[in-house]
């Protein structure tokens, strides 16, 4: 065990400003992937009200839609379309990094990880655009 | 005169100095120099009292990391023509408390490292007549990359969480018992599981991952966090499972 | 038995699970109804299609995945975020409180509402 | 600012020979408190930076005795044969002892132990970890030292002086480098391992903490240094920074070429090429005849000149990329970042640089001084197995062997020793003022640390480089004292306490500069060439008058003298070294 001692003048500590995350881009993306999860939460809650509206009947429903084409809200949208796109970026790019599976006594590359996320993505995509927009 | 360069440094004693300041000096930019070698050119020839850490400078001893103009760099792997024209500024470690112009306290680090247990745990010793613990290429692989670690810190300067919060034990501590953990000679993961699934532990790293961009050694103590953070999930499911006596 | 343990592990159990949910289903769904429709782009479902697609227990079951575990992954990130971003720790209680409680809630309403649809 | 603390064992470096000693005592007598001191924290050591390889018989088809006789003929009939014969027996558990640790040793495919061939070896009995053995020692013997509750640490604090009470070392005086406070750390018996010295020279390999500080304290204390005329130069140094490019590059298969492409080692009795290694021959020669062959190609004009001086070329090309990544990676990873060229590709530029001293202070097999009370082990030590060339990769070996065999001597003694008085603190109190008179405190000096140790440096390389002559080992000798003389009129820009950096830098140059004077008397005293020490004016091997180690110790004035001690030979009789053969 170390002996320290207090003795020494204690160093010079450098406070974190509060605008660290902006200081580094890497700190920035970071702070936007963390703040995608706002965005995750709205859409939450965009689908909860239009769950509210479909349990009011055709009439309410429809009537819902008007919200979804106020300006602002598609404004809305549109900023937590490119969030939740970010947040898929990452999170499929990340997720090699938190799985080391190993094959045959080696690391499976990266790519191999990410890769099939990124097609379930698609095909996940496909199948609710092919269910909502069949008729 | 061959080409100069300006190097700004941080000056600060505590016998004298509140507050660290910024001194210049007018370094000759060779090509072959590294950032290590100006500092060293300020000692021998223009201010004897400049004070900062080195020993190998072969990128393997730890000692040089210092933020080169804003980032975590060892000094003595990074090449003052990188910079130029300049102005190039050396500070000390973020993240760390200075002691004296570019030396930085990590004691704190040192008491975290010997919190996670950084050594081989048997239930039973092998005598070392009997020969050696088998170990595959393979499965020496699985760990062999964490082992790299050289101790130099340039991943706590690198990380926000250790900023905010002094008691995360960090990312080099963190690979380093991932390192244990993974090889295939120790039987001590849940000795360390205890320690580590505290929320000073794994549970402090919001997976940031600069400290795996600045690694020198590409250790990835991001990576080694997050699979700890998996395989510290699959034991807590496990532990409710098999309650009582489970190992 | 493992003393003093967290559960951390729970809660990130549930942020990660509610990253992939997030990741996988919410993007073409936002796009969709937030963006396209509205917009005019495409023709957007009628109430008898959206009803037909999620009343049956398979719709229920999707839709309370689609909420509950976004919003366990929201209340995760988002404590984190309060902490770091506004580096208020020392609140810790508080955050807790309104994140995990937040998705607690909804996650609450969200049952209600699945229950209720016709 | 005096302070004072008492443990039972201390030792003096915190490298593979130190923490290993350490970690000795605590096992040999877990009552027994252990402190180590150390200047740099002990994971920076110097040890961190040795790459090929540990050496122990470990193979089927290998034998202790090979292993002896390698290490024997290796170098040139000095080494102490009983010593050598322990060391060699005791290597393998000593290596072994370190895997059950988790040193991450390479391994073969069934999951044993992997050697590699290694220079001056008959056999393969190299143990390896990739090309960063030394890192991972040092790293595995400090994580492992942490698990002891036993041993406590002075991390950042340099020991100035050894305590003396009545002929018997009693511990030492430190100075905290953080705050700058002076602390007497007693103890009934002390270790060095304070590794080498090879900062003496210019162009050197080693780090800037290798600077003798152990072995001027001892030599300070009168215990006298052993056979410090022997300093190896390393064949393949990258030129300017004089960084190792370890023998491990020959080992797997490297060639050494001339300005020509040519294979010039054939020309020097190293035998013929082949196109992979042979072993004890050519590229996997000593290093002693090696650089001595640098030199002679010098000198018949076929070296390359490069910005640094002369050069030839270190050739691993034909190795590919995949063997080079999985055995010589560091190798890459050096040269890509250093010299910006590819050895996959291109040729490595080498040249002969200082990489490790032979002697040090003398010491018996358990690694007792004649002073009561005080051991040494590694690179600091000289037992001797090295001799008059210390073979690639018996060092680290020599650390853990002799540093576990001085720990538990040591442990052993101080379990039988009553504490040091407190009157200790008397002569700890004398070194605070000398600190302070002669550097802290004093205005006015005129000379600079940097010059005075570049003017030594240079005097080093000039006359005590791979050949040597009377002539301009004389003229050292008239310049380091010069220089001792100047040393006095030193001056400091710093007068703080707190890190000061300056402070050590001319503690370091006032333990350098003994240390090469101690250097200098024994090569001119030694009228003879052998191994590392080779005299132009004296060229041929002289059993007769020089089959001993010389040992040089400080006189009432600090000037050195010399006097001879006996080799014991048990088993094999001097004979002419053969190799190629
Ligand atoms: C580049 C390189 C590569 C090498 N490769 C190999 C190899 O492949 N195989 C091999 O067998 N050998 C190799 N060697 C040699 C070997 O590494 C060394 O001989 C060995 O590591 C020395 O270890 P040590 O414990 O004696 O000293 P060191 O590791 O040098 O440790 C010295 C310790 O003493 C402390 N210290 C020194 N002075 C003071 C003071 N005044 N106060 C307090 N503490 C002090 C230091 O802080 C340090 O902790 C290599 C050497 C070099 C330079
Ligand atoms: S993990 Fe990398 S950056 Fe962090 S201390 Fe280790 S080597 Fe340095
Ligand atoms: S930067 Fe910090 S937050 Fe985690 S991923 Fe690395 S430790
Ligand atoms: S000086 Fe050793 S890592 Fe830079």
């Amino acid at each position: 065990m170390a002996t320290y001692t207090e003795y020494p003048p204690k160093g010079y500590r450098v406070r974190m400003s509060t605008y660290w995350w902006l200081g580094k881009w890497p700190y920035l993306k970071f702070t936007l992937r963390e703040i995608s999860s706002v965005f995750v939460a709205w859409f939450v809650i965009e689908t909860l009200l239009q769950i509210n509206a479909l349990i009011g009947g055709p009439a309410a429903y429809t009537e819902f839609q008007d919200f979804f084409r106020n300006p602002l809200v598609i404004a809305l949208n549109v900023i937590s379309l490119f969030f939740v796109v970010f947040h898929t970026f990452t999170w499929f790019n990340l997720a090699p990094k938190a799985m080391a599976v190993r094959m045959g006594g080696k690391r499976v590359p990266n790519i191999l990880i990410s890769g099939p996320n990124y097609a379930a993505w698609v095909v996940v995509s496909a199948v609710l655009a092919w269910l909502l927009l069949r008729g | 005169m061959a080409e100069q360069i300006a190097v700004e440094v941080t000056r600060f004693s505590p016998e004298r100095d509140k507050t660290p300041s910024i001194q210049s000096f007018d370094v000759p930019l060779r090509k072959e120099w590294v950032v290590l070698d100006a500092l060293n050119y300020i000692k021998d020839k223009v201010d004897g009292s400049l004070s900062f850490r080195w020993s190998c400078r072969m990128g393997v001893c730890g000692s040089c990391g210092m933020m080169v103009n804003g980032e975590p760099k060892l000094t003595c792997a990074t090449f003052l023509t990188d910079y130029a024209p300049g102005p190039v500024r050396i500070e000390p470690l973020k993240n760390f408390p200075v002691m004296r112009d570019l030396i930085v306290e990590i004691n704190d680090f040192l008491g975290k490292l010997s919190k996670v247990k950084p050594w081989i745990i048997r239930q039973k010793e092998k005598p070392v007549t009997e020969g050696e613990y088998l170990q595959t290429p393979e499965q020496l692989d699985t760990y062999k990359q964490f082992s790299m670690c050289i101790n130099c810190l340039l991943c706590y300067a690198a990380c926000p969480v250790y900023g905010l919060d002094p008691m995360f034990s960090g990312p080099a501590a963190l690979a380093l018992a991932q390192r244990y953990n993974m090889d295939s000679r120790d039987e001590g993961k849940e000795e360390r599981m205890d320690i580590l699934s505290q929320h000073d532990g794994i549970w402090g790293c919001t997976f940031v991952g600069e400290c795996t961009q600045v690694c020198p050694k590409h250790v990835d103590p991001a990576g080694a966090i997050q699979q700890y953070k998996l395989t510290a999930t699959q034991e807590w499911f496990k532990s409710f499972i098999m309650p009582k006596g489970a190992k | 038995m493992h003393k003093q343990r967290s559960n951390e592990p729970f809660v990130w159990l549930l942020f990660s699970a509610g990253g992939v949910v997030a990741a996988l289903f919410i993007p073409i769904q936002l796009f969709l109804f937030g963006v396209a429709f509205p917009l005019g782009w495409l023709n957007g479902p009628s109430y008898d299609t959206v009803r037909g697609l999620v009343h049956g227990p398979i719709g229920r079951l999707y839709l309370l995945v689609l909420c509950t575990l976004p919003l366990f992954h929201w209340a995760h990130r988002f404590r984190y975020t309060l902490y770091d971003g506004l580096q208020i720790k020392h609140l810790n209680e508080l955050v807790n409180t309104f994140c995990y409680g937040g998705a607690i809630v909804g996650t609450a309403i969200a049952a209600y509402l699945i229950w209720q649809i016709p | 600012m005096l302070d004072i603390s008492s443990h039972d064992v201390l030792l003096i470096g915190g490298g593979g020979a130190g923490l290993r000693a350490a970690i000795a005592v605590a096992e040999t007598n877990p009552n027994l408190s252990v402190a180590v001191i150390s200047k740099v924290y002990p994971m920076r050591s110097h040890t961190v930076s040795a790459e090929g390889g540990a050496a122990g018989v470990i193979g089927k088809n290998d034998s202790l005795d090979e292993h002896c006789y390698d290490t024997i003929s290796g170098g040139d009939w000095l080494p102490d044969q009983d010593a050598v014969e322990a060391f060699v027996k005791e290597a393998p558990l000593e290596l072994m002892r370190l895997e059950h640790w988790g040193c991450p040793w390479n391994r073969e495919p069934d999951g044993h132990i992997a050697v590699r061939p290694f220079g001056g070896m008959k056999k393969e009995r190299t143990w390896f970890a990739a090309d960063k053995t030394g890192f991972h020692m040092l790293h595995t013997l400090f994580q492992t030292s942490l698990k002891y509750d036993a041993v406590a640490r002075y991390d950042e604090y340099y020991a100035t002086k050894l305590l003396m009470d009545d002929g018997q070392v009693q511990g030492a005086v430190a100075v905290e480098l953080s705050s700058g406070k002076v602390q007497a750390i007693t103890a009934k018996a002390v270790i060095i391992c304070t590794g080498g010295c090879g900062r003496v020279f210019p162009f050197t390999t080693n780090a800037a903490i290798k600077t003798g500080d152990g072995m001027a304290l001892t030599y300070r204390a009168g215990a006298p240094l052993k056979d410090m005329e022997f300093i190896q130069y390393h064949p393949t140094g990258l030129p300017f920074t004089g960084i190792l490019i370890t023998e491990a590059a020959r080992a797997e298969g490297g060639y050494m070429l001339n300005k020509d492409g040519y294979r010039y080692l054939q020309d020097y009795n190293l035998g013929t090429p082949q196109p992979t290694p042979v072993l004890r021959s050519m590229e996997l020669g000593p290093r002693d005849r090696l650089s001595q062959a640098f030199v002679k190609e010098f000198e018949r004009g076929r070296t390359v000149e490069g910005p640094y001086g002369a050069v030839v070329h270190l050739d691993l090309r034909h190795l590919g990329e995949k063997k080079i990544e999985a055995k010589l990676p560091f190798v890459r990873e050096l040269c890509l970042k250093y010299e910006n060229l590819d050895p996959v590709r291109e040729l490595i530029p080498v040249r002969p640089v200082v990489h490790y001293v032979m002697g040090g202070i003398h010491t018996d097999l358990n690694g007792a001084t004649p002073l009561q009370g005080l051991f040494a082990a590694g690179e600091a030590a000289c037992v001797s197995i090295n001799g008059a060339n210390r073979l690639g990769s018996n060092s680290l070996t020599e650390c853990l062997v002799f540093g576990a065999r001085a720990g538990r001597a040591a442990a052993e003694f101080a379990s039988v020793q009553r504490p040091p008085g407190r009157h200790l603190l008397a002569q700890a109190a004398e070194e605070e003022e000398r600190l302070q008179d002669r550097f802290l405190n004093k205005s006015g000096g005129r000379e600079r640390i940097a010059t005075l140790r570049e003017e030594m440096q240079k005097t080093m390389e000039q006359s005590a480089g791979i050949y040597r002559s009377g002539e301009s080992l004389q003229h050292a000798a008239g310049k380091l004292r010069e220089l001792q003389e100047r040393f006095e009129d030193i001056g400091l820009d710093d007068h703080s306490r707190a890190f000061n950096t300056e402070l050590v830098a001319a503690l370091e140059l006032a333990s350098m500069l003994d240390v090469a004077e101690s250097v200098i008397q024994c090569a001119l005293q030694r009228q003879e060439s052998r191994g590392a020490h080779q005299r132009t004016d004296f060229p041929a091997r002289d059993d007769q008058k020089y089959l001993a180690h010389s040992l040089v110790s400080r006189q009432a004035d600090g000037s050195p003298v010399v006097s001879y001690a006996p080799v014991t030979i048990t088993r094999w009789p001097p004979a002419e070294r053969v190799y190629g053969k």
